[in-house]
């Protein structure tokens, strides 16, 4: 048996549809937050993989996983900042709460 | 002849009018009344100048060689041209009947302005609230009703014609504080309005085929070079016929063009007369002042209808379903009338009743005048009614004014046996009575004899028929003198002044008018007016018209008159019950009779329930809620759409991410399916 | 450019607003106002005078005063001006009423603005008159319809933001079909390979000339034209703005609207879709006849039972407005003569209507006629007035309604052919009817006894209200007297030639 | 030919991310969502070294499960009770959810598994030294990537001065 490339790819998918789940079923905007992160990492998987696959010898996907794990790590960051902020308000962090800013 | 007597006579009452009516309020009553009857007088003037120079000037504009009368226009002037032929023109055309109406319009109008001058006043001399307004009202109405006279055009007549009425409508409403009043000057004015209806629909299919509104057109065409004769041979008759035969849609809706075109002018004329079964503003018009019931609803205004019909007399003569149609509506409207005069307790009804019932006679007499007959004295006759009717039924009316003046009510239950206190009055009323009586010599023997002997040499039923209605007349109007002079003696309420007769201003009409209808038959008419304009007697002298008269039936009509008189005379001489009696045995018909044959109630009916009830109600109602509605609607659904689209911008992330990952994928999956 | 004369109905609004602009007190602002509809009334007799003269002279060209300016060369946009008869009759008319219409709102709150809005209205309506550019047409024809929605929402009474707002959809919505068939016009204004126009006169020639409208496009653009307009004319059944915008309108706002704003409508159907469109026009005019047909009997009968005296009145211009499509569709020399005749006169008519109705209900407080009744004796002047306004409008000779109606029926009558009569004979029973609902109000309103004792203590019109009724009384008798000077100004509009391009005789 | 060994770490690591992943978004403790995902990244860092990129994977793991999760962690603590149960999910909202995912799952499963070139081995790769990593970093030719290492940093420090500014307490 050999892992080809799909055997890395099928995990990453699964995942990404966990993500899409959860973001769109949960309540909790940190548990949407959760999903988001598992949905980024899916894609991480995703660039390192067809790096290795179609330019084995260059590190573009990587790199683009570099940095989008400091993407994740700074959109994290302010995402929680601000539900913390949300949370202070309203004692809520359901995101069907948050509904001051509509309209 | 020169234009500027008859501009004179147009243009002094309109200027009147606009004088009283803009600064009559300025004035004092005493001045604006001498100055409306200085006025109307001046023009009596002028009109009798005119009349008599266009009958016996012999100038060749007015009578020919053969002594046959003309038409002359003496001026026309174009006010609104709609194409080249069709010319709406202001005119002023003389003929013995524009001649004749020009006499009777502006004497009754000198007598009640001169007579008003008293009445619009009570007894201790305070004016009417208003009495300018009469005035200026009174000068518009003899404008319009000259204007209408005097017409060139059919056109120009429907002008007038609606300015008549709309004076009329003024006048009926004169006291507009009065409830009764003003339905009554509004049901005038929507009932003669109906009935201007037919007559400008019938004015555009006449004048539509022929081309042209001027009546010396209609009635000369097709005689080359006579443009200006008042006459119709029948091969132009003929000719106007082929005309319209050949004409683009002869026929519509089953008649010939012209038989609709003169019904429906015809039934303009109904209106304006108050045939049946449009007749019924007539009665309620009494609600007006009495002068003017005199003026407008006696005399001038309501035979306007049988100037109408006299002065399109020979295309009339063309259509014979037209002139048996006009005999048909004159004899009911005749025999209806007199039958619900007899039993009125209003003396101003009464006469309101024998005035429809008069102006039918004269409209049967035109409905009976054919030219083999007599020179058509059918039409003679009913310009010679029309005349003696005017002097003696506004003799008679503005003998009830001093009587309501008086006594201060309308009912003859409040009046019997004023013989005594009101003498002038008394003998002039009963002259009035004689007269519309038909008895010999008053003027109303010779020219309701004139009609009756027209009716008998066309058709011996209606001819008894309309000997009965004569006889009828004679009965209510004694009647009525006798209740009013007889009956009992007069009882004054308490605290009341005796009645009297009146000041000058209003017995002086009186007796002139009585004078008048005393002497007015004498007058040799079948030279005057005749319909082609051939005189038919040799000579004239004073004596003429009995010379003229067909005894027999003179002598049968008189029989009757007085058989009336005198069972008038036993039933209300004197105070009895036979009245009472005859009452009891015909409930029925005295029920009929004194409800006007329920005509009212019926078009009380048909306005309200059925053009307010089912027309316009549904209509409004349909407006409101279906075209709004749905206008409306269209708004509303606009709205739900716009809420529902705004539904989905709910501001829920989750709800926006699964539409665009939905919208991602199928995007893939078309896409997956297109490339594989 | 300012050397034409016509420039000038633009301009004079345009100062007027400036002038406002930089009032101070509601004085000045009346003295712009009046100095200003003063001027214009000079202006357009001005330019009749001329106008006559230069016809006197023999001047035939289908437009006078004409002027071209190109403001957007793309698409070939030009500022065209250009009057014949029927636009100088229309200034006329519209001059008259502004000028009525700025004494009849000398009391108004807020006076500084509401106669931006109005003078802007004005100018809209001015320069649509004026303009014989399609393009610059409707814009005017836009500036003249929206300031409608604030004079009524921010002047008005009763339900004004419903009534502003249906009205102004109404005529967007309508706006919005014209548009189209505007551009549809312009698309097809010349044949293959000439450079397009806007200019109608050059359209109408072309499309006499080469047909470069097909009949198929004009099947098609003509309804929209018509309809787009129509509801400006009050057509059954996009009329249900007129009565609540009437209703709710201030006093001097409805006098313009009825007045001539509505008339915009039958101008726009006669100079546009009638002018352009000639086969089409005469091919489907049935359809359009039925609605109009429908729209002045229906009319009639629903002002038979209204009880607000301002639905009254519009139901009964729906009933006038019908009149005018009504004559426009008949397609013949007369007609449409009675039809623009029929502008003047219900314009002047509705504006006194609505001038004398705004006064009562100033003094009253209320327009319903179950309340009031024997006003004639409080209020005589206004009272006289407004049996002089319903004579008008139920056609007594000498009065303006008359002459109109009369010109309309025996055009009408033209048309053999069962259809036509019929429609005509439908029509005629509308003056019938007319009188019904007239004689009631008046019968109700200023006849009987004095209903509300709280109105014996009502005083009589002020001076400013007295000019503005005499002045609107006068032009409404000077048309019903001297017809002819009118009728033949008109006609001349169509002489032969143009005749032809209408694609007639 | 892979070595047994190798395909049973792949099995395990897969394993993990898949349960782990579905764990962490169905679970109803919010805290131990945190710790599935958790797991999932530590899956993900030991796929990474499987795969040879041995200075991606620590990063991996010091970021993202040092860093990150650790956030995720306070804020929870901050945010909710612990032994909190989230509410049960509206079924309205899981039937989206559910649609959503397997939609996806079975149109991007079909377009992978449809792609024969999917199939083939991944070819071998060695694991980029970290000289190289840091060449690329910070130079400017092609194929170097100082302009977005220096953006990021940039976006860093917005990040950090945003996030204080957001969750700073308001004085009033």
């Amino acid at each position: 048996m050999e892992l080809t490339i799909l055997w890395y790819l099928i995990p990453s998918l699964l995942m990404f549809c966990c993500g899409v789940y959860g973001f769109i079923t949960r309540k909790n905007m940190i548990a949407m937050l959760i999903s988001l992160e598992l949905m980024l990492n899916a894609v991480d998987i995703n660039f390192v993989v067809f790096n290795r696959f179609l330019f084995p010898g260059e590190l573009e996907g990587m790199f683009f996983t570099l940095f989008a794990i400091a993407l994740a790590a700074a959109e994290t960051a302010l995402a929680i900042a601000i539900i913390i902020n949300v949370f202070r308000v309203s004692e809520k962090i359901d995101v069907d709460d948050v509904t001051k800013m509509k309209f | 002849m020169e234009p500027v007597i008859p501009i004179i006579i147009l243009a002094l009452p309109l200027t009147m009018f606009l004088v009283l009516g803009l600064l009559g309020h300025k004035m004092a009553h005493r001045t604006a009344g001498i100055l409306g009857t200085l006025s109307m007088g001046v023009t009596m003037v002028l009109a009798y100048i005119t009349t008599l120079t266009y009958f016996f000037s012999g100038s060749s504009e007015f009578i020919n060689e053969e002594g046959v009368r003309l038409q002359s226009v003496i001026f026309n002037w174009d006010w609104l041209a709609f194409t080249d032929s069709l010319v709406i023109r202001l005119g002023f055309l003389l003929d013995p009947i524009s001649a004749l109406l020009l006499v009777v319009i502006t004497t009754i109008s000198f007598m009640v302005h001169l007579y008003s001058n008293g009445y619009m006043r009570d007894h201790h001399g305070v004016w009417e609230t208003g009495f300018q307004r009469f005035y200026a009202f009174l000068s518009l109405f003899s404008f319009s009703m000259l204007g209408l006279v005097v017409a060139t055009n059919i056109f120009q007549m429907y002008i007038f014609w609606e300015l008549v009425g709309a004076s009329s409508y003024l006048l009926i409403g004169f006291y507009y504080t009065k409830p009764s009043a003003v339905s009554a000057s509004k049901k005038a004015f929507i009932v003669t309005r109906f009935a201007d209806l037919g007559f400008l629909i019938g004015i555009l299919v006449l004048s539509f085929y022929t081309g042209t509104f001027d009546f010396t057109n209609f009635t000369s065409t097709g005689v080359e070079g006579m443009a200006n004769v008042y006459q119709v041979d029948l091969t132009t008759a003929e000719g106007i016929r082929n005309w319209i035969a050949s004409s683009p849609a002869p026929v519509f809706m089953g008649g010939s063009v012209l038989t609709w075109a003169l019904v429906l002018i015809f039934m303009g004329g109904m209106g304006k007369s108050a045939m049946m079964p449009l007749h019924i503003w007539l009665p309620d018009a009494m609600e007006g002042p009495t002068p003017v019931s005199a003026l407008i609803h006696a005399a001038t205004m309501v035979v306007a209808g049988v100037f109408l019909v006299a002065r399109l007399f020979p295309l009339y003569l063309m259509e014979e379903v037209a002139l048996n149609i006009i005999t048909v509506v004159g004899a009911l409207t005749a025999f209806y009338a007199a039958m619900v005069a007899c039993v009125q307790v209003d003396i101003k009804r009464v006469l309101a009743f024998s005035t429809i019932s008069q102006i039918a006679f004269m409209m049967v007499s035109l409905g009976v005048a054919r030219p083999e007959f007599h020179h058509g004295l059918g039409y003679m006759a009913a310009m010679f009614h029309l005349f003696t009717h005017a002097m003696f039924k506004a003799l008679l009316f503005l003998c009830a004014g001093a009587l309501i003046h008086a006594i201060g009510s309308n009912d003859y239950t409040d009046m019997h046996g004023l013989r005594k206190h009101m003498p002038v009055t008394h003998v002039t009323f009963l002259i009035g009575c004689l007269a519309i009586a038909g008895i010999i010599p008053f003027a109303g023997f010779f020219s309701k004899d004139e009609i009756l002997t027209a009716v008998f040499g066309q058709s011996i039923f209606w001819y008894i028929w309309m000997s009965a209605v004569a006889g009828l007349t004679a009965f209510y109007m004694f009647r009525l003198y006798y209740l009013i002079f007889w009956w009992k003696e007069h009882k004054t309420p308490e605290g009341h002044h005796a009645p009297h007769d009146q000041l000058w201003t209003m017995t002086l009409p009186l007796v002139i008018l009585a004078v008048v209808s005393c002497v007015a038959g004498f007058v040799p008419f079948g030279n005057l007016v005749t319909w082609n304009g051939h005189p038919m007697f040799e000579s004239v002298n004073f004596f003429t018209n009995l010379g003229a008269l067909d005894w027999s039936v003179a002598a049968i009509s008189l029989a009757v008159a007085i058989l009336a008189i005198i069972l008038a005379t036993v039933m209300y001489k004197k105070e009895n019950p036979l009245p009472a009696k005859m009452r009891s045995a015909l409930p029925r018909l005295w029920d009929w009779c004194y409800h006007r044959f329920y005509w009212d109630e019926l078009y009380m009916f048909i306005t309200h329930k059925i053009i307010f009830g089912c027309i316009s109600r549904p209509i409004a109602w349909f407006d409101r809620h279906v075209i709004d509605g749905s206008m409306d609607g269209m708004a509303w659904v606009t709205q739900r759409i716009s809420f529902a689209i705004r539904g989905l911008q709910s501001g829920n992330i989750q709800l926006y991410v699964w539409i665009y990952l939905v919208g991602v994928i199928l995007l893939g999956a078309i896409t997956a399916v297109c490339l594989l | 450019m300012f050397s034409n004369l016509l420039i000038y109905f633009v301009v004079i609004p345009l100062l007027m607003l400036a002038g406002f602009a930089i009032c101070k007190n509601i004085r000045q602002v009346r003295t712009v106002a009046v100095a200003g509809s003063i001027l214009l009334v000079g202006l357009s007799v001005w330019v009749l005078c001329d106008y006559l003269a230069l016809r006197a002279a023999g001047n035939m060209e289908e437009m006078l005063f004409r002027g071209d300016w190109t403001w957007f060369a793309p698409l070939n946009i030009k500022l065209s001006v250009g009057v014949d008869g029927v636009s100088i009759a229309m200034l006329i008319l519209s001059s008259i009423i502004v000028f009525a219409g700025s004494f009849a709102s000398w009391k108004i709150d807020d006076a500084r603005h509401f106669f931006m809005w109005l003078i802007l209205l004005s100018t809209g309506v001015y320069g649509f008159f004026i303009c014989i550019d399609l393009f610059t047409m409707f814009m005017f024809y836009e500036v003249a319809l929206i300031p409608m929605y604030l004079l009524i929402g921010v002047w008005g009474t009763g339900r004004k933001e419903y009534s502003a707002m249906k009205l102004t959809l109404m005529l967007m919505g309508g706006s919005a079909f014209l548009m189209l068939s505007l551009i549809g016009i312009y698309y097809h204004s010349a044949p293959e390979g000439q450079a397009l126009t806007w200019n109608i006169i050059d359209i109408a020639r072309n499309v006499e000339e080469t047909q470069c409208i097909s009949k198929g496009w004009q099947y098609f653009l003509f309804p929209m034209c018509f309809v787009g307009f129509g509801v400006l004319g009050a057509m059954f059944p996009f009329h249900t703005w007129s009565p609540d915008g009437h209703a709710c309108a201030p006093t001097a706002v409805s006098m313009l609207h009825a007045g001539v704003l509505m008339k915009l409508g039958g101008y726009g159907c006669f100079r546009v879709a009638m002018y352009l469109m000639p086969q089409a026009a005469n091919d489907l005019a049935w359809i359009f006849l039925i609605l109009t047909g429908i729209s002045v009997v229906y009319g009639a009968f629903s002002a038979c039972v209204q009880t607000d005296l301002k639905y009254i009145n519009a139901y009964s211009s729906v009933s006038h407005c019908g009149m005018v499509l009504f004559a426009i569709l008949m397609i013949n020399t007369t007609a449409l003569t009675g039809a623009i005749m029929q502008m003047l006169s219900h314009g002047l008519m509705t504006a006194l209507f609505f001038a004398l109705i705004g006064m009562i209900y100033g003094r009253t407080h209320t327009r319903d006629i179950r309340l009031m009744g024997g006003l004639m004796k409080i209020l005589p002047f206004l009272g006289v007035g407004y049996v002089i306004a319903g004579m008008a409008s139920l056609g007594l000779p000498g009065l303006s309604g008359f002459v109109a109606e009369m010109t309309i029926f025996v055009g009408s009558f033209e048309h053999t052919d069962m259809f036509h009569r019929v429609f005509t004979i439908v029509a005629c029973c509308s003056i019938v009817i007319t009188a019904v609902y007239i004689l009631r109000t008046v019968g109700k309103l200023l006849f009987g006894p004095v209903l509300d004792p709280h109105h014996a203590e009502l005083t009589d019109a002020s001076w400013w209200e007295r000019l503005s009724t005499i002045t609107l009384i006068l032009s409404v008798a000077a048309i019903g007297c001297f017809p002819n000077f009118f009728e033949s100004l008109i006609r001349f509009t169509f002489s032969p030639e143009i005749f032809r391009a209408i694609g007639l005789n | 030919m892979e070595s047994v060994g190798s395909i049973i770490v792949y099995v395990v690591i897969a394993l993990t991310i898949v349960i782990c992943s579905v764990l962490a978004v169905t679970t109803r403790k919010i805290l131990r969502a945190a710790t599935y995902l958790l797991f999932t990244l530590f899956a993900t860092a030991a796929l990474y070294f499987k795969l040879d990129y041995e200075f991606l994977g620590a990063v991996q793991i010091a970021v993202y499960a040092g860093g990150i999760v650790v956030l995720f962690v306070f804020s929870i603590l901050l945010t909710s009770h612990p032994g909190d149960n989230s509410a049960k999910l509206a079924s309205r909202k899981r039937a989206l959810g559910l649609t959503g995912s397997l939609l996806l799952l079975i149109v991007a499963g079909y377009s992978l598994v449809s792609r024969c070139e999917l199939w083939s081995a991944l070819p071998q790769g060695e694991n980029p030294s970290m000289n190289e990593i840091g060449e690329t970093l910070m130079g400017t030719a092609h194929g170097q990537y100082l302009l977005p290492f220096e953006a990021i940093s940039v976006l860093l420090l917005a990040c950090i001065i945003g996030g204080v500014v957001v969750a700073r307490k308001n004085k009033n």
